[in-house]
């Protein structure tokens, strides 16, 4: 998981398909990430920010109760302690700098949960940029508690009408705004999708995860390592960020995804938001819908990069459905008192499910990246009940 | 006759180019649209292959699209419906892609060549990426047109009127295709930069929706391409004959600009 | 700050007013309290709970564009970080552990703005204990995002109906339950109030912020102490804790109270539920309903130990309206991109008019504890809006 | 004649103690209904000062609390509506320590001492808090009653019947004011424990809401204190006379089971 060069490229994936509108925009983009992920300055800024912002490091959680119950030895990465309640924020901060320092003034970006919207809308309030959030309808209605915070925090929220309202059609509308904008404008993309660099520069920022979490198991297991690293994958940056700090262990990397919107799962090869990668489409190659219960995992394609690590079989991807993933949510929270985001809760229910069915042997230690919390899912979750 | 041939001869015959665009399959009698379109003085037709996903569309193109779409407009089907629609105006498909990416660049070309289409436009492949599409569509003789903008950079201009084939694509703004009330100022010194480092037809596209725009679009270029100005008219109900009349009027309009001293 | 002794005085202050049904179980509290903070082992269990679960340290955060508006020097402790979004969960996991080692099975709370309530629920998981939570029925309706999540936690709510249907009410009929219920279960209180040994030891337990921001203002700052330590008051405890850690400097210490609930800064000496201290009467000594827009400061009395240190001039306590809080949630989420409590807020709103009015000297340094966040409160903000 | 000695000398005649309990104030006539229950054979009579957080009652006696409070009813009020009642039977104030703190506990026995009040009931105010309202009390000749619960241990149990005036008063499970339908086990064995450690008179209080049941707590005791059970049917409008009947069958049931072998 390195430096995909000038290209963009994770094996067979990856790459700039802009419309020629955006070349030079991403070119930029590149060439400032390349000059300020080196300089001392920018990485105090950066680490900084996370430090005295985010809260990071966020600790590594042992799982007594539920591990007992599943018998292994569950430890949670706790992504949901950061500000603003996901490890959106790790990525976002480091771009609004990078935005800050190119001298942009506006950030624009996308977002599922709202998670990514109220981070970049955070990141903006922080460093006096403006904000402008693209927001499916649908996701407008199931998360409205995030969007009233980001409105809060002074961002402009614009609702997508077309498609399926979700995120695929929010990241459109936010390229398509992006195309008008580009001299003010940095667009602040919220996963490991879209054209070069921003599958490898939201990794890089996201890796604090990652390595934050090789160290902590370091220091908690006797085996130094752990035998898997979980994680959901929406686009896939939680998990790309994770799977970053191990990838080069002996820990087994599973990246676990929505039944629904499952791009490396069930996901065929297309080019969508700027990158080639693993796509849910129909049999004349038009994108389909996702459908998830967790807006941030209601994506029908997955970063590149998850792509290639499918491809080389380093990662596996799993999916999960949404039944399963609401259980989990309760199950931790009963047992654990933590209540952790839908999209996290995919991860945790993929753990259950694997341990139960002797998947996982007994006694295997399994690091699980919690995303985010789930205050933003708790009207969705009365609904159900 | 190759696309680029074709658009040259015209050129040579003292010609401004017209090329409106019609999404394939917008409605149940599209292809009398794209007669209507022929009929009415086209120099070339673009035929949009609706994808889900347009990324560098307006609303207008969009809406078409969807009704493509949801009529279940395929690559297949309208690549059916258009087979041996004429020889005397070439046609030029136009999609995103991942349409040509489904079957690999190499089927998806030699279908649009049996379909007797001559050119490509995939707005979404820029130079960097497009090598493999333009071998592809070169085995087949079919003509790959690139895109430039604005913001393209001058050593990179010249790379893309090089390798484009067909004609240059002149997008006219910073912008997602659809209506504007003026022609952007960008466009004129597009056109005239690509028209500086290329001999190759320079087409100017986006945003042209009325005579008086395309006249003004075409001074610096060799002409223009129409879409969204001539899907809403569809999206709103024009018969094949309304859009073939709207069309006859920029004609008439780019002609007349011509015979003027 | 130090102990109250068996009686539990502060000053003038405290004492345990219970009926004698409870002195058996209050005694039994503080001989357990008094016999397991000193043990190691106790310490180090609630240390090792308060990193892996909590996320403490939490940051001490600069405030950068706020402070220049002001023309002061802002620094926030960062509680809102913590899991569960509030510093309730530093006391709760104390006294959980405690209930635990006492062989007790079950946790009775009251709770105002529900964030005592989902701490304890929380604790109850993580411990394998049940949770009964006794809620204001007004209360229930501003915080239903919290009802909700203590419900998803396993904790049972119980809708108080009587009185104010606020915190106060919820207090009362928490006190009557545990009455009936001292065998199994241990009365978890949710600030500095109630008789003694509470008010001391959830003080002791809070303290974790004002020595961790002793600290941390150390590094910062370059006169390693602030000139103001400012904190909101409802019951106290955030303020307790937060004054824990500065009462032996030169530091100034303000509470701000909410103007419809301001014990400390408009009560008269009076006695519920346990301890002599300061609340909102009638001339007839009636406890008057108290009225603010952040339940956790609906409360119509103050911890005797705050009570104590405004009698010696120690600290002092002022008030803010609901209009102020608000306006400067607002502002701190947009200059900031912090969306603070409303509590939390009420405490931001005294600075920004403080150093608006001069009484704030240029430059000063101000050490705040920003005691939650506020996802809880944004439906009510929504509806304001 | 001081509560205390006014019960020693009833027991010494062999009866057993009632004492029925009336919320002050809690309706307009609530004196008719306080005479009523001294002429149906109350031994003394607990008067409830209302107070707006009665943290150790129970649904109806917060109840009626309430109503009293909306009614306006206040300390001085009620002292005033009984100022001069009857000096046959005594009357008993009973409320929260907030109250108490108010005046001052100097001031507020006074206040009692001067509208005939002669023993004082404060259930939030345990024996290691009682010094100062104990002095206070016993300076101006009212008796300020403590209270023994289940839960109270031997030796405390010992000082609080050493230093409780008037009686004791035995609270006879772990709960709050309200009917029961039984009397609880630890009542007996309550009553029994204190009567061992003092000779003062002893009352069971806490959900007696029957004759049977006050027969029942009265046989390890020197008598009962009914609450709620009276109060839940002055809330439902029961008049003086219905109030009267109810405790005269009380009356009777305690002064039957004296006379039975
Ligand atoms: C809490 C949380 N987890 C996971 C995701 C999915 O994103 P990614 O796959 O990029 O980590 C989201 C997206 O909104 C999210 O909010
Ligand atoms: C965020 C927050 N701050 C402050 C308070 C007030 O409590 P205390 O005064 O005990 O700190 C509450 C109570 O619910 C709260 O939730």
């Amino acid at each position: 998981m390195g430096d995909p060069g000038r290209q963009g490229r994770f094996g067979n994936y990856g790459g700039g398909y802009v419309p020629e509108s955006l070349v030079a925009a991403c070119r930029q983009v590149e060439e400032a990430f390349r000059e300020a992920w080196p300089d001392p300055g920018f990485q105090q800024s950066l680490a900084r920010l996370l430090a005295v912002q985010v809260g990071r490091p966020t600790p590594l959680t042992p799982v007594r109760r539920l591990s007992a119950e599943l018998g292994i030895n569950l430890l949670l990465k706790r992504e949901d302690l950061t500000h603003t309640g996901s490890h959106k924020i790790n990525n976002v901060l480091g771009q609004a700098l990078l935005a800050r320092r190119m001298g942009k003034t506006h950030l624009i970006a996308e977002t599922g949960a709202g998670q990514h919207g109220v981070a970049t809308a955070t990141a903006a309030a922080l460093l006096g940029l403006a904000a402008t959030v693209f927001m499916g309808q649908r996701d407008i209605e199931r998360q409205a508690l995030n969007v009233y915070r980001m409105r809060m925090l002074g961002a402009e929220v614009v609702p997508v009408e077309t498609g399926s309202r979700t995120l695929k059609d929010a990241t459109s509308q936010a390229m398509r705004h992006w195309v008008g904008a580009t001299e003010h404008s940095y667009y602040c993309v919220g996963s490991v999708i879209g054209p070069h660099p921003y599958p490898w520069m939201v990794r890089t920022f996201q890796r604090v995860i990652g390595d934050e979490a090789r160290g902590q198991c370091a220091a908690e297991l006797s085996t130094a390592v752990p035998d898997y690293v979980v994680a959901c994958v929406g686009g896939g940056s939680n998990a790309a960020g994770t799977f970053a700090g191990f990838v080069d262990t002996s820990a087994r990397l599973v990246g676990v995804e929505a039944e629904g919107g499952a791009g490396a799962a069930l996901g065929r090869v297309g080019v969508l938001h700027g990158a080639r990668s693993l796509f849910l489409q129909d049999g004349d190659g038009q994108i389909v819908e996702a459908h998830s219960i967790a807006a941030g995992l209601d994506y029908p394609g997955v970063g590149p990069e998850h792509a290639h690590l499918r491809d080389l079989g380093r990662a596996r991807y799993v999916t999960v459905t949404d039944d399963e993933a609401t259980s989990a949510l309760v199950r931790l929270a009963r047992t654990e008192g933590i209540v952790a985001a839908l999209e996290s809760a995919h991860a945790v229910a993929w753990v259950i499910r694997a341990a139960g069915a002797g998947e996982l042997p007994p006694g295997a230690t399994v690091m699980l990246t919690l995303s985010g919390r789930g205050d933003k899912d708790v009207s969705t979750l009365k609904e159900l009940a | 006759m190759r696309l680029e041939d074709h658009l040259r001869s015209r050129r040579a015959a003292g010609r401004k180019l017209l090329m409106p665009y019609l999404t394939g399959g917008v409605t149940a009698t599209w292809v009398d649209h794209l007669r209507a379109l022929a009929d009415a003085g086209a120099d070339a037709i673009e035929v949009g292959l609706p994808f889900s996903d347009p990324t560098l569309d307006g609303v207008t193109i969009q809406e078409a699209t969807d009704a493509a779409l949801a009529r279940g407009a395929t690559v297949r089907g309208i690549l059916g419906d258009i087979t041996g629609f004429t020889d005397d105006v070439p046609l030029v498909a136009s999609t995103y892609y991942n349409l040509v990416v489904r079957d690999g660049p190499e089927r998806f070309c030699a279908a649009l060549r049996d379909a007797g289409i001559s050119g490509l436009i995939v707005p979404d492949l820029p130079l960097d990426e497009a090598g493999e599409a333009a071998d592809a569509a070169a085995s087949v003789g079919v003509d790959l047109v690139l895109l430039a903008s604005p913001a393209t950079p001058q050593p990179r201009l010249a790379e893309i009127a090089r390798r484009s084939r067909g004609f240059v694509y002149a997008v006219s703004l910073m912008g997602t295709t659809g209506e504007r009330a003026t022609v952007a100022e960008s466009a004129a010194t597009l056109a005239s930069r690509i028209k500086g480092s290329t001999d190759r037809p320079v087409l100017v596209g986006f945003g042209i929706s009325t005579p008086q725009q395309a006249v003004e679009a075409a001074r610096s270029a060799d002409g223009v391409i129409v879409g969204a100005a001539i899907m809403r008219r569809v999206l709103d109900g024009a018969t094949p004959d309304d859009v073939g009349a709207d069309l006859a009027k920029m004609r008439r309009a780019l002609d007349q600009e011509r015979d003027q001293p």
